[in-house]
């Protein structure tokens, strides 16, 4: 647990760094970024926290348990917006042309829509909480465990 | 004994390394770009992603970043597995 | 003819290897029938003989694995100590061999390809 | 049906891996609920993967093009080149899909009581459907990138399993020397696809195969290639790894990871006769695969005879059978370019170092298992420590004799057929790789004797008086297997008319590979 | 100053970062050394993936407001972005097996722990 300056300082930042995050995901589809770079953006600032606050005082917000569960469910949302286009073809962005993120942008260089991309907004908000979920935990399990503590079943 | 096969075998291999490379189209100028010239002018079009990358993550290749999520999934699972206590607690049980 | 393996050369039926087996089993049968029929379970007849010796626990008397084919390894010295040093048990070790086959066998295939 | 068929080869990937996610909500429930689960979609997949066999031997090659407009648009309209990820399935994919999805059954099946006491069960299962998935995307697709994908997803979660049994210091040991050897392997691996990709332009097999042209890049990246996946199968002098992996494994790991190594050998196979086939210096690679296979074999059984430790011993003899199937496969390879050769013996060559894979992916995983087995009742691994069990473990014992016996190619076990195939074709190549053979064989039969007389004959030893046989699930996984023995056993023709010849046909005929996918273009 | 970057730089650095980095895994004899000597060859090699997609010139494969020319290859970086996804979970895995053999033997060193041998 590091001073009371870098705490206040880091509770502070953190909504920052997710809202960072945040915003990347969403416009994965049309500036630089997606899922992955977004949460990873925010699991370092769960990182942030983990060296500000002791590992201790984390685990009793962030629950192995719905880590898990979250994950889990990040990762059956993308496999199942993969399956939804199995009426063609596995993976077939079937959202083209609908009314949900159905648009398509004017072809060549111009300013992005977000209602655009088909299943990839979605695909990429999917694997964001599932990045986000995962590394938490991984990061979250290292650090209990070198405190000597180890996971539960 | 180990130090001088080690090194032979180290220089032997970067040496291919860098003659491999060198072999390579120039930097700057691929020799053949069919697939991703297909890939930028289509994108748009067939997936609505103004973003290529993603475009190519999620549609061209989505089968990889599915594999490339359930790895980290896997890794996850993997850590959290190896850290697990590896005695049941009483009440548990 | 389902059970017909046929190799190029030769052929191979294990239809006639299951027949040859179930008659030796049964001349086997046969032999066995033969034998005392006055044996007894749980008495001397039973306990193992060893010219009057005392014979040692079951522990003892099972021979273990370290002691079998003993003569094999003894005159296979000089090849087990050559082929035991490269198995150290090393990771660093193991990566080493793999960049030195790959070294060589992309000098073979190089060299191949010039003559 | 016709369009279960159709979308097969990506269900039976995407099936376990759906199975794997959902496996941890459903064991937050109940753990029977996530056992059959657990078993019940593994029941599944091995029911798509025999209907899509049966389909690939009546009307040919599958390709599934993943997100374009149909399944079998390969090339975008009006273009040359595959840009989607294609799924290519053809007789020798569907061949080590049967095998895979046999023993992961079976495997399963045997983990329900084989790891019962042990804590973290869900994840192990959501790991094991995950290295399934890992299996099968290797054996199915169509496209070098997702191979590289798919070997990581089979790695990873193999490494993970190996160091499942957290409390002994030398599983770790072992979980860590194996995800070091596969990262390196695959980062080869990778390397070399860039190699190829800078060149070509294409990550798909069969346009690959169609312009590749072998240039010194080329050679480089096939070397990469062909020694990584080695690495990865356990190929002498690169075994190393082999049995500190495999020995320290629950031993229902430790079969599935034999079909790992088998997977990455079908890998090896694609990229020497699929993608380098038609412009390879056939000879030159051919004996190099020879020349190790020979090593493999010799080195392989004369470490295993050595051994006193039961699943160690038992892995040294995974690496000398797989010198089996270099060889045959490796003449094979050697005689490419000649028709006349391919036809005397070349075919028959390859039909047995591939009919080898098949049995050896029955009997090992059974041998492994019954080492399993002797571990779940006497609690070690050191064979000096055990004697007299075949007095408590009948089924166990019919069943390793079963294995043994097969191992060593005793007729009329399978293993028998699978070797008379390879020696008699092998010798017309040349006449010492078929003495080698014999002469490992009888080393086999003799080292596993050693191992059943210290295991399970001699007198009932006092501290294993109290005993029970194991449970019925382990014998189960293990008669899963023994039945697989048996059949092939008594109708060897059958199979290699049906799964055998198609599958080193498919090898040879690069051409059905990539007009499949490129089938437009003349 | 040059126009361009000279010769293949990238390339050139992605062999010997490839080449340090066995270097690295063959001779350290400790276990942390060695992950990262594995997470530098992973280096290497997304270098050397990325590398072989640019063009000359070009700008990012984005379509939102960018001016008009060629633009660099796409799918290198979809596969060096994979890769680099998968070598943090092979690194994550890596280094919980070494902090478990570190807990076990007390000791990092390759030739330590080496109970599996022979």
């Amino acid at each position: 647990m590091l001073t009371k300056i870098v705490r206040t300082v880091a509770n502070q930042l953190i909504l920052f760094i997710v809202i960072f995050g945040l915003y990347v995901i969403v416009h994965g589809h049309i500036t630089p970024g997606g899922g992955f770079q977004g949460g990873a953006v925010i699991v370092s600032g769960v990182v942030m926290l983990l060296a500000a606050f002791s590992s201790q005082e984390l685990k009793k917000s962030l629950r192995e348990r719905v880590l898990t569960i979250v994950e889990s469910s990040g990762a059956l949302i993308f496999i199942i917006l993969a399956f939804i286009g199995i009426g063609t073809v596995f993976f077939y962005n079937i959202l083209v042309g609908t009314p949900i993120f159905g648009r398509i942008p004017a072809i060549g260089p111009g300013p992005g829509d977000i209602w655009t991309g088909g299943v990839i907004p979605l695909m990429n908000f999917a694997v964001g909480l599932k990045v986000i979920a995962g590394l938490s935990a991984v990061v979250l399990a290292l650090a209990l465990f070198s405190g000597g503590e180890e996971v539960e079943e | 004994m180990r130090r001088v096969t080690g090194w032979i075998v180290l220089i032997v291999l970067v040496a291919f390394l860098v003659w491999g490379v060198t072999l390579v189209h120039p930097f700057g100028d691929p020799d053949a770009s069919a697939m991703d010239d297909y890939i930028i002018e289509n994108s748009q079009e067939e997936t609505g992603s103004n973003n290529v990358v993603a475009a190519v993550l999620f549609d061209y290749r989505g089968l990889d970043t599915l594999g490339e999520a359930t790895i980290l999934f896997t890794a996850v699972t993997g850590v959290l597995l190896l850290l697990r206590a590896s005695k049941r607690k009483k009440e548990t049980s | 003819m389902t059970f017909l393996l046929e190799s190029g050369y030769a052929f191979w039926n294990p239809l006639i290897w299951i027949i040859v087996f179930i008659v030796i089993m049964i001349v086997v049968y046969f032999f066995r029938r033969r034998g005392q029929k006055g044996y007894k379970k749980d008495t001397d007849q039973a306990r193992i003989f060893l010219c009057g010796e005392e014979v040692p626990e079951a522990g003892e008397r099972h021979i273990r694995v370290g002691n079998i084919y003993w003569g094999f390894f003894e005159t296979l010295k000089e090849y087990y100590n050559q082929i035991l040093r490269p198995h150290t048990g090393i990771i660093n070790d193991y990566i080493l061999w793999f960049v030195a086959i790959t070294a060589i066998s992309v000098i073979v295939l190089l060299v191949a390809g010039l003559g | 049906m016709a369009e279960l068929i159709t979308h097969s080869p990506i269900l039976i990937i995407a099936i376990p891996l759906l199975a794997a996610f959902l496996t941890p909500l459903i064991g937050m429930a109940s753990q029977k609920a996530r056992n059959a689960f657990v078993v019940g979609s593994l029941v599944f997949v091995t029911f798509l993967v025999f209907a899509l066999a049966r389909d690939i031997s009546f009307n040919g090659i599958h390709v599934y093009t993943l997100g374009a407009a149909s399944p079998d648009l390969s090339i975008p309209t009006g273009f040359m080149v595959p840009v989607r990820i294609i799924l290519e399935v053809d007789g020798m994919s569907a061949f080590f899909g049967i095998i895979w999805a046999i023993v992961s059954l079976a495997a399963a099946i045997y983990s329900l009581s084989h790891i019962a006491s042990e804590t973290g069960q869900t994840r192990f299962y959501t790991l094991l459907l995950l290295m399934v998935t890992g299996g099968f995307g290797m054996m199915f697709t169509g496209d070098l990138f997702n191979l590289f994908v798919f070997l990581e997803i089979a790695s990873i979660s193999g490494a993970a399993l190996i160091a499942y049994r957290t409390k002994f210091a030398d599983t770790q040991e072992g979980g860590f020397k194996y995800i070091v050897v596969s990262a390196i392997a695959s980062l080869m691996v990778l390397f070399a696809i860039g190699l190829l990709y800078a060149q070509y332009n294409s990550l798909n097999i069969a346009y690959l195969a169609q312009v590749i042209q072998y240039t010194t890049l080329d050679k480089i990246a096939l070397a990469m290639f062909l020694i990584a996946f080695a690495m990865k199968t356990g190929m002498v002098p690169l075994h190393l790894w082999f049995p500190d992996a495999y020995s320290v494994a629950p031993a229902s790991i430790t079969g599935m990871l034999v079909i790992t190594s088998h997977a990455c050998m079908y890998a090896a196979f694609r990229i020497c006769f699929t993608l380098y086939g038609g412009v390879i210096n056939a000879p030159v690679v051919g004996w190099i695969i020879i020349i190790f296979g020979l090593l493999t074999m010799f080195v392989g059984v004369t470490m295993a005879v050595y051994q006193k430790d039961v699943m160690r011993f038992m892995s040294y003899h995974a690496v000398s059978q797989l010198g089996y199937m270099w060889i045959g496969v490796g003449v094979g390879l050697a005689v490419l370019g000649n028709a006349e050769l391919i036809a005397t013996y070349g075919r028959d060559a390859m039909s047995g170092g591939i009919f080898h894979i098949l049995n050896h992916a029955m009997y090992k995983p059974l041998l492994f298992f019954t080492g399993g087995a002797l571990f779940h009742y006497t609690g070690t691994r050191d064979l000096t420590k055990m004697g007299g069990l075949a007095h408590k473990m009948k089924w166990t014992t019919i069943l390793y004799i079963i294995g043994t016996l097969s191992i060593s190619g005793i007729p009329p076990l399978n293993g028998f057929s699978s070797k008379i195939l390879i020696y008699e074709s092998v010798y017309q190549f040349h006449p010492i790789l078929t003495i080698t053979g014999i002469i490992v064989s009888i080393l086999t039969l003799a080292s596993f004797t050693k191992a059943f007389h210290s295991a399970f004959m001699g007198a009932e030893l006092p501290e294993y008086k109290g005993g029970k046989e194991v449970p019925r699930s382990m014998i189960i996984g293990m008669v899963i297997l023994a039945a697989g023995i048996v059949f092939v056993t008594l109708f060897p023709s059958l199979v290699v008319d049906w799964a055998i010849h198609p599958a080193a046909d498919a090898l040879i005929d690069q051409g059905a590979y990539i007009n499949a996918v490129t089938g437009a273009i003349p | 100053m040059m126009e361009h970057i000279p010769l293949d730089f990238p390339f050139l650095a992605a062999a010997l970062l490839v080449g340090i980095s066995f270097y690295i895994i063959i001779f350290k004899k400790n276990l942390i050394k060695l992950i990262m000597g594995i997470a530098m060859l992973a280096s290497g090699v997304n270098l050397f993936l990325v590398s072989l997609g640019y063009r000359a010139g070009g700008t990012a494969p984005i379509y939102t407001d960018v001016p008009e020319g060629t633009m660099v290859m796409s799918v290198p970086q979809a596969l060096t972005l994979t890769s680099i996804v998968i070598n943090v979970a092979v690194l994550a895995l890596m280094l919980t097996m070494a902090i478990r053999i570190y807990r076990h033997t007390g000791s990092l060193d390759s030739e330590k722990s080496r109970k599996l041998k022979g």
